[in-house]
């Protein structure tokens, strides 16, 4: 059971980052330094690598797999903070969770392992601005629609505001108007994982 | 995209190994994890010094890796930081009983990255942060000031100090002793081009420049017209200095660091101008750097860095130093 | 155009005092008419090195002035060859009885004004031409092979060669070896634009080369689609050793040449391919450059020099260098 | 009258030169290195500025100082070769020529100064394709309107050749199919004096 999900959810999330890559790039090259796209398909391929043996763990070893292997690969900003997300996850989880409520606590532990790595908080346009709120969601039970609706709300949001971390606050005022790279790619992953959940 | 490549995946591994042929007398190049080590080992209970960063910043840093600079150098893929994995597999490697010192640019990557991987190094390691690009103030945001070119500065003075004896955290107060009087702005006339994106970061109109571009062509105070290089020069030297602060009598490290697209003719006419923008300042030149020491890959432009230098400093600046790129 | 210039008249003049300011260790620059100096002078009765040719090719010839190399240099308006003034200046300065050697890269305008000051000179002199550019052939014309790159080596073996005390018709044979045994081939990426001229030298497409371009952007063998690295080296290495010829075993001195907007990163990775194709052919690369040697102002693109070392000229390429541009 | 004469030479030559450069770069950037404008534009600038000195002295002293200032600032392979054209004459000429079987005399040994200094001769799609046939018509006595048509059809006549001297000779085929520039120099002075000639 473990072994199936943890196989499809790291399926889905590479094959989304991989199809996706140029438009985090894109997004990148507006506000940071292009690299977005490559350093997150970098991770993509080393899960998709490793699939098989990270899904033949339990749920809490597999995500400290997942986890070392982004921090190993990916590089950049995003490396350490995706990876100390699932380092974090990893802490928290004991088994697959067996609700929203499980589930909001794990995911809780990732986004302060981020917080704590990124010493920072939602509202400096970052990856954050879409994990917090959606976190928000799943500890209050919403659907899976309702996730979706938000990851993208939220994502729309970073556009208007004012970059404070990572490479886009050095534009200071020139982040202003355009989405968050990490925002984007937090918002696939959320997807992703909701395509999954979906097809249970 | 034109660029002397084969494949885009292999571009850094394919550098690398020939920047390991062409100085084997120099260095050790290890592919897998990355890094960049001295050949000859250095001397028991020396701080050893590692660096890293994103790639397409040659020579930084695997050409200031050597005798009287680092120990060693972890480069990342193509502006993007290195990994923990790199960092840790060159502090095994060059340790030599005296502790390391992390000397990281402050890119939220690279700082993230080599605080793992401090987290992970069984044994003494202390950081130096270099934060010495003016162009971007940090009251605007909580990131902080970019670390770029001065960053040479402080891998060749404070690799003098290791050099002569100094502990693990004379060598981190000296570092940051350099890093606060230090300035940097950089210009750019063109963009570059990450090999993996394919298309140049950023698009400048035919007679448009950035002035204050970070070195990975991040915008920096503003989008203008270009100017002669006197007038570039002279609003750069203004900013720096009245960031760094300099007074009349100071005697100065300046670096004209060209972004990599840069003919050196160019360079040394804008080390002619620096020199008349601060004579005229009465501040002196003592030591300078002209060419490309900081680049962005293909990027033509360049950045000015100014260093007040005290005595000690010089003296280390001037201490034997053999690596790729400096030699002396 | 986009350069770091303020008057196009005043390009030569300031970069040229930016570069004596920037290396007052080693060079002395006149200004009127224009040359670089040694600074500290040979010792007397040794035969004195002066070259020189068109600017836009930094750090040739100006980089490679000082102890172990040239004497003095010479440089003309951009791509331009100097006059016979400033050769004649410059070898009344450094003439130290032993007679002057003229090292001339094989263009007419080089060759005819280096003539007329040979010929206005009161004392010893001699000159080689250097013509190693592979690429265009001298069957067609003429006029010769062009002189490029491997003038480097020709300038560092025959330096040393004065140094030791050869005397002016050993050092100007041994010259001649160096350059007969010498072939080189270069591409263009992009074009260069003269600074007077304000355009671009030269159009090329988004996907074109220009294979065995020269160092002005003159046209080479043809214009085609740009290759993959190995491809490109794989042709280069060819057309060399069948020019210049090398037996397996051969001892090899390799020159990968940035053209001046080419960052180090693809450099490195040239001379890997280098590496990779001389191995499969069963020569060795005994020594090598890689870097922004003979440039041609702003342009993208490599060249490769290979030269067969013998004994005698490897000792020479080892002896002690002090010039701006090499030093060991 | 030999002041005046000269002065105004020099001025028209001079002013032609500066007024065509971008043409000459222009057709030097397509066969050579892009600088025959910059080159022949610094020597008329020498000229201009020595004018009154050189007018103030005899014909053939006129010459040799004109050749000296070409050599001395010019550069490239035009300066050494024009610069050469005019020490040439400067040796052959006495006094001002007075006719034209004189100045063909002491036209042909500044162009055999120029085949000499650039071991070449017509027909190498160079000046001398120019100079050569000019020489011949004021050899022959003609026209100046005939020596203009003549300079005019020799320059035409450099676009099919192959370059055999000079930069353009490193193009082989691809030389073919545009004028030498240094011709159309050669051209413009050829067009200049016959101005002063015609207005005398
Ligand atoms: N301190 C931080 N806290 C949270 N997220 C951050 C922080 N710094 C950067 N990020 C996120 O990382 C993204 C950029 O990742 P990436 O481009 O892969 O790395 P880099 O910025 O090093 O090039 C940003 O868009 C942002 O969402
Ligand atoms: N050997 C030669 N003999 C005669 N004319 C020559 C010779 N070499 C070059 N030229 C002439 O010089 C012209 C080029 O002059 P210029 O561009 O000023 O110098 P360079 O070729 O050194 O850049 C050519 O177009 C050609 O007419
Ligand atoms: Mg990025
Ligand atoms: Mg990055
Ligand atoms: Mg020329
Ligand atoms: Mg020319």
């Amino acid at each position: 059971m473990t072994q199936k999900l943890v196989s499809r959810l790291i399926e889905a999330i590479a094959n989304s980052i991989i199809a996706n890559a140029e438009v985090l790039t894109t997004l990148d090259q507006a506000i940071g330094d292009g690299d977005h796209g490559a350093n997150m398909r970098r991770g993509a391929k080393a899960l998709k690598t490793q699939c098989d043996e990270i899904s033949s763990l339990e749920f809490a070893a597999a995500l400290k797999k997942a986890g070392t292997a982004i921090v190993m690969t990916v590089g950049g900003a995003s490396g350490p903070l995706y990876g100390s997300a699932l380092l974090g996850m990893a802490k928290a989880a004991s088994g697959v969770p067996k609700n929203a409520k499980e589930a909001s606590v794990v995911v809780r532990a990732g986004i302060d392992a981020v917080k704590a790595r990124g010493k920072s908080d939602a509202g400096a346009k970052t990856m954050l601005d879409v994990l917090v709120p959606v976190q928000s969601e799943i500890e209050s039970g919403s659907s899976i629609a309702r996730i979706r609706t938000v990851a993208e709300e939220s994502l729309e949001a970073t556009k208007p505001m004012l970059a404070k971390k990572g490479r886009a606050a050095f534009l200071g005022e020139r982040s202003i108007g355009h989405a968050d790279p990490g925002a984007k790619s937090a918002a696939l992953i959320v997807h992703a994982i909701c395509d999954v959940l979906e097809a249970q | 995209m034109k660029k002397l490549i084969n494949g885009i995946d292999d571009v850094l591994s394919e550098s690398l190994r020939g920047f390991g042929l062409a100085h084997s007398d120099l260095v050790e190049v290890s592919l897998e994890p990355r890094y960049v080590a001295r050949k000859a080992k250095a001397r028991d209970g020396k701080v050893a010094l590692i660096s890293g960063g994103g790639s397409g910043h040659e020579p930084l840093h695997a050409g200031f890796v050597g005798a009287g600079m680092l120990d060693a150098a972890c480069p990342g893929e193509v502006f993007t930081s290195p990994t923990p994995d790199q960092m840790l597999a060159a502090a095994n490697d060059v340790d030599a009983g005296g502790g390391i010192l992390w000397i990281v640019k402050n890119y939220s990557g690279d700082v993230m990255n080599f605080e793992m991987a401090a987290e992970m190094f069984d044994g003494d390691s202390a950081s130096i942060l270099t934060n010495d690009d003016v162009a971007v103030e940090s009251s605007l945001h909580s990131q902080g000031r970019r670390g770029v070119a001065a960053t040479i500065a402080v891998e060749k003075i404070v690799g003098a100090a290791a050099e002569r004896g100094d502990d693990l955290d004379s060598c981190r107060l000296i570092g940051e002793r350099v890093n606060s009087a230090s300035g940097t702005m950089g210009v750019a006339l063109t963009s570059c081009t990450v090999p993996a994106a394919g298309k140049p970061t950023f698009d400048l109109g035919a007679d448009e420049i950035e002035m204050g571009v970070g070195i990975h062509g991040e915008p920096g105070r503003r989008r203008e017209k270009l100017k002669p290089a006197d007038a570039l020069v002279a609003e750069m030297v203004e900013a720096i200095l009245e960031s760094a602060g300099a007074d009349e009598g100071s005697e100065m490290l300046a670096i004209v660091n060209g972004m990599g697209g840069t003919p050196a003719l160019e360079l040394y006419l804008i080390f002619d101008a620096v020199s008349r923008e601060c004579d005229a300042r009465g501040i002196s030149i003592a030591r300078s750097l002209v060419g490309n020491y900081c680049t962005s890959l293909e990027m033509q432009g360049f950045s000015l860095t100014l260093t007040r230098l005290d005595g000690e400093m010089r003296e280390l600046w001037d201490a034997p130093v053999r690596t790729a790129a400096l030699h002396w």
